[in-house]
């Protein structure tokens, strides 16, 4: 438990860094930390799926970063944040976490998952039938490709439409006849 | 027979980019679309009025995810099917000279079943995943011109989407933190089981935020005008007319009337950022100088009106007038009909005239009426059918949200709604004075004034734009508006509909 | 509820960084952190106190599996945001790169050409 | 870009094989162990990147490029959405696990998933594909802005 709260400290403060840092490898660096501090976090919460998955994705994500700002020769990213916007957002950020406070109170605690709190959810359900019916030890998998795999089926779909989006957007041709960037 | 509305767009969203590969022909992938988006929209009124619902996998609702068909999602297929088919057909003549048809039309049909996975399904994170769907291939085709503006555009649509993205999913989250479930009608038995739902309050604060990014909702509106102007016509015509009513007001109302059975104050919130949405919108699209930037701060004025009606249904449920609630909500869904119709009537337009003029600056083009008569005679009808004019559509269903207004005793708000009508008015008629009569200019594209295949989904618009009047007579609104409204309002029908109890 | 705030906070950086900065690459970056906050989040909603991976292995009965197996919903949900997360981040990355490539900076206060 | 030294490329022809099959075998056994068809597909996709990035995109792109990787993108997902059409054919449903049924009382091993290996199979493709779609433009698309 303490262990999983100093993970995620761990992550704000590399997310902290990651976004305040005015250089650009050292900001795309921090970035990777919070993933990798997450996935472990995730290691600890009995969560092995998504540690992979998390980790795979963040060296994807830098690839593509550092492809994007290094490999182009920018290696400063300064915010320039306005004063206004900064004094504005952090009373934002004080009644929102007031807020936030203020109904989690109320939230079920750390560490009872809802399964154990409601009769008759979902997951108790995959729990104990996702080996005879789907047929799969792994239940998170059996979760993906079975009992939701709709839903899988849009998140495929999500990342086929964001890269046919960026291969269109990235091509310069746009028009039949002029074979001309459009300015 | 439901999954066919998402798995045909689907399957055609995927095949076309990969018939590109070999081969590119324009003339085929415009005709394939067609031909898809006509099936559709045949399946949708065949199966207009049907209620039921169908098990993804075979399993039981609470334990997969189950399509849901009542009043309120069948008459938002034939919405999505009947403007996807018309704008299909104008891209058919406007998308001509483009190059990369292929990944065009694949984007657009990923996005039409990415909004009818929203409008069909009855889980909560099918819904956020389908939304993804639509909206992604969407911040594509907003920037397909590629130009320096149209990129912009699509990034700033892209940062303020990905961002009401995360509320919504972190509003998920924290539903299924505190009640176990991601099945919308379970929810709803589960939420109304709570000793007390303060935690709820969170969710829907988040739910309100996210899905109001989506629609842009007033505070929320700065990307809504530069992506609407910035896009292709026929994508335009898409976004203002059904993407934005769907991802946003539809999705939001169904969580809120079907799942979280009506949260305390959430009814009135989203009455008040209504009314505000319906008139900055409308202020601000008086100082517009571009025809089409203007049409896109009407359609926040419009949605506005849509989001009041809904808010004001909520409202009258609490207090306990349920007759006047339902015909609150009839008149928001009766006006998100008549929206799609001229709305999309109308950007379809403002890309017709760009073809003849070669320009949308108002204080540019002009004499419309003279150069094609056509042309102008359906601007007009679309522009009075907008600001309310008796005989058009928009007439009526703005009739019934005054009335609504006024049975349910909420004066402040018919107030509101009478004095944005007007400045809706003033608006148009600016457009009317500079682009119908004004005196016509030079440089004059003659191909395009006889081009049929521009004015033909025009004409079909304009039709429906006199006809859907008629949903004002007391029978067809039985038939057709009533069980929308019942859907929304009735949330132990929805229950009993999806879970079987 | 300490480590939900914890979550939130992060959320919090995130939106911050959106919201403030002006640079096309801390948005994105501002977005990837306030998605891992919601993934983060999602994963503590469905732990139980020193719970196990929800994965069968062979002998273990069904009901001592069910006693301490932590939820596997949300770490479906989770795999699935990531992915459109993943989706989402390629697509901005391409668009930032057309803008520089139109300005020749990532810095938004040179490039808004769109304004109101 | 011509690649990096020889014992970057040497390295990377004794290991890039082995990753492969890396990435197919986390994709096909998604169900039984921790992993999946997403994770196998990153796995594949930085095989590709891995070649790229050691001998140079012209090497790479003549053994695997933009072209092939939209292919096999495409016709993976059409893969995913058959398996779906097929459960609504042959099962109860849509995405109904009709091969599963076929095999009873076979628990722990590869085939008792049904039809989940090929389904994530298809995942791995499609996310190897389009991965690898994405960071073969990034490159090109800086070439392109070079000259």
């Amino acid at each position: 438990m303490v262990l999983i709260q100093v993970f995620l400290v761990f992550a704000i403060i590399a997310a902290l860094v990651a976004v305040e840092a005015p250089s650009a490898l050292s900001s795309i660096i921090s970035l990777g930390a919070v993933g990798f501090g997450l996935s472990i976090a995730f290691l600890w919460l009995g969560a092995p799926d998504i540690a992979i998955t998390q980790v795979v994705v963040e060296i994807v994500t830098l690839v593509i970063l550092i492809r994007a700002t290094i490999a182009r020769g920018v290696t400063e990213i300064r915010g320039n944040e306005s004063k206004t916007l900064l004094i504005g957002s952090l009373i934002l950020f004080g009644l929102g976490s007031a807020f936030f406070a203020n109904y989690l109170s109320d939230f079920p605690e750390f560490g009872k998952s809802a399964m154990e709190t409601f009769s008759n959810p979902a997951s108790q359900f995959y729990l104990k039938f996702g080996l005879d019916k789907a047929g799969g030890p792994n239940i998170v998998n059996d979760i993906l490709l079975d009992f939701r795999a709709f839903d899988t089926l849009g998140e495929a779909t999500v990342l086929f439409a964001a890269i046919l989006g960026a291969i269109t957007l990235l091509n310069r041709k746009v028009f039949v006849d002029s074979g001309e960037e459009k300015q | 027979m439901l999954p066919l509305f998402v798995a045909i767009p689907l399957g055609v969203g995927f095949l076309l980019p990969l018939i590109e590969e070999f081969r590119d022909r324009t003339r085929l992938f415009s005709l394939f679309v067609l031909l898809e988006t006509g099936g559709l929209l045949a399946l949708s009124l065949i199966k207009f009025g049907d209620k039921g619902i169908y098990r993804m996998g075979g399993w039981a609702p609470p334990f997969g995810i189950n399509f849901v068909q009542d009043g309120l999602s069948s008459l938002i297929l034939v919405v999505i099917s009947g403007i996807a088919f018309v704008t299909t057909l104008f891209a058919i003549t406007y998308m001509k000279e483009y190059e990369n048809l292929g990944k065009f039309y694949g984007l657009f049909s990923l996005m039409l079943a990415g909004m009818y996975g929203v409008a069909l399904t009855g889980d909560i994170f099918n819904m956020y995943v389908y939304l993804e769907v639509a909206a992604i291939s969407s911040y594509a085709l907003v920037g397909f011109n590629r130009g320096a503006e149209e990129i912009e555009a699509s990034f700033k649509y892209l940062i303020m989407g990905a961002v009401g993205s995360v509320f919504i999913l972190l509003g998920i989250a924290l539903l299924y933190g505190s009640v176990g479930s991601l099945n919308i009608a379970d929810i709803s038995v589960k939420v109304s089981e709570l000793p007390d739902d303060s935690f709820i309050v969170l969710s829907t604060a988040l739910f309100i935020v996210g899905f109001g990014l989506k629609a842009a909702f007033i505070p929320f509106h700065s990307w809504l005008p530069d992506a609407h102007s910035s896009a292709p016509t026929p994508i335009s015509a898409m976004l203002s007319g059904v993407l934005i009513k769907v991802l946003g007001i539809y999705a939001l109302a169904r969580l809120l009337f079907n799942g979280l059975n009506l949260p305390g104050i959430a009814p009135s919130i989203l009455t008040w950022i209504g009314a505000g949405s319906m008139f900055i919108g409308g202020m601000l699209a008086l100082g517009q100088k571009d025809l089409k930037r203007l049409l896109a701060y009407s359609s926040i004025s419009q949605m506005g009106y849509i989001t009041l009606a809904v808010g004001m249904g909520g409202i009258l449920i609490g207090q306990g007038k349920p007759g006047i609630a339902t015909l609150a909500l009839m008149g928001g869904i009766f006006h998100l009909v008549n929206h799609a119709t001229y709305k999309s009537l109308l950007f379809l337009f403002s890309g017709s005239v760009e073809k003849i003029f070669g320009s949308r600056d108002l204080s540019e083009i002009g004499g419309l009426n003279s150069v094609s008569p056509v042309s102008g005679a359906v601007g007009t009808i679309g522009t009075l059918s907008i600001s309310g004019v008796p005989p058009f559509n928009g007439f009526w269903s703005k009739l019934v949200i005054v009335i609504a207004a006024i049975w349910g005793k909420l004066y402040p708000l018919a107030g509101i709604i009478l004095f944005t009508s007007a400045i809706t008015l003033a608006y148009y008629l600016k457009v009317q004075r500079q682009l119908f009569m004004g005196k016509s200019t030079g440089n004059v594209s003659e191909s395009v004034k006889t081009s049929a295949g521009l004015y033909i989904p025009l004409l079909i618009l304009a039709i429906c734009c006199i006809g859907l009047g008629l949903l004002y007579l007391p029978e067809i609104r039985g038939i057709v508006l009533k069980p929308a409204a019942l859907a929304l309002q009735e949330g132990s029908e929805y229950t009993k509909l999806v879970l079987g109890l | 509820m300490l480590t939900y705030l914890l979550a939130f906070i992060l959320f919090a950086v995130g939106l911050y960084s959106v919201i403030n900065k002006r640079n096309l690459i801390k948005i994105i970056m501002g977005v990837i952190i306030m998605e891992h906050a919601v993934n983060a989040f999602l994963i503590l909603v469905g732990y139980r106190m020193s719970g196990e991976a929800p994965i069968v292995e062979e002998g273990v009965s069904i009901s001592e599996f069910l006693s301490t197996a932590v939820d596997p919903l949300p770490q479906a949900l989770v795999i699935t945001s990531i992915v459109i997360s993943l989706g989402v981040v390629a697509l901005m990355v391409g668009l930032a790169i057309r803008l520089y490539q139109h300005y020749g900076t990532f810095d938004i206060t040179e490039i808004r050409k769109l304004r109101g | 870009m011509t690649g990096m030294s020889s014992i970057v490329k040497t390295v990377t022809r004794w290991v890039s094989p082995f990753i492969f099959a890396f990435g197919i075998y986390i994709a096909l056994t998604g169900h039984l162990t921790p992993g999946g068809g997403f994770p196998g597909g990153v796995i594949i996709a930085g095989c590709f990147i891995l070649l790229t990035l050691a001998y140079g995109k012209e090497t790479t792109f003549g053994l695997f490029n933009l072209e092939s990787s939209a292919v096999t993108d495409s016709l993976a997902a059409l893969a995913f959405l058959c398996m779906g059409f097929l459960g609504y054919v042959f099962g109860g449903g849509f995405f109904n696990n009709f091969i599963q049924s076929g095999f009873p009382g076979t628990s722990f091993r590869l085939l008792s998933g049904g039809n989940m290996p090929i389904i994530n199979l298809a995942i791995g493709l499609k996310v190897g594909a389009s991965l690898f779609a994405v960071f073969a433009y990034l490159a090109l698309f800086r070439a392109i802005e070079e000259d």
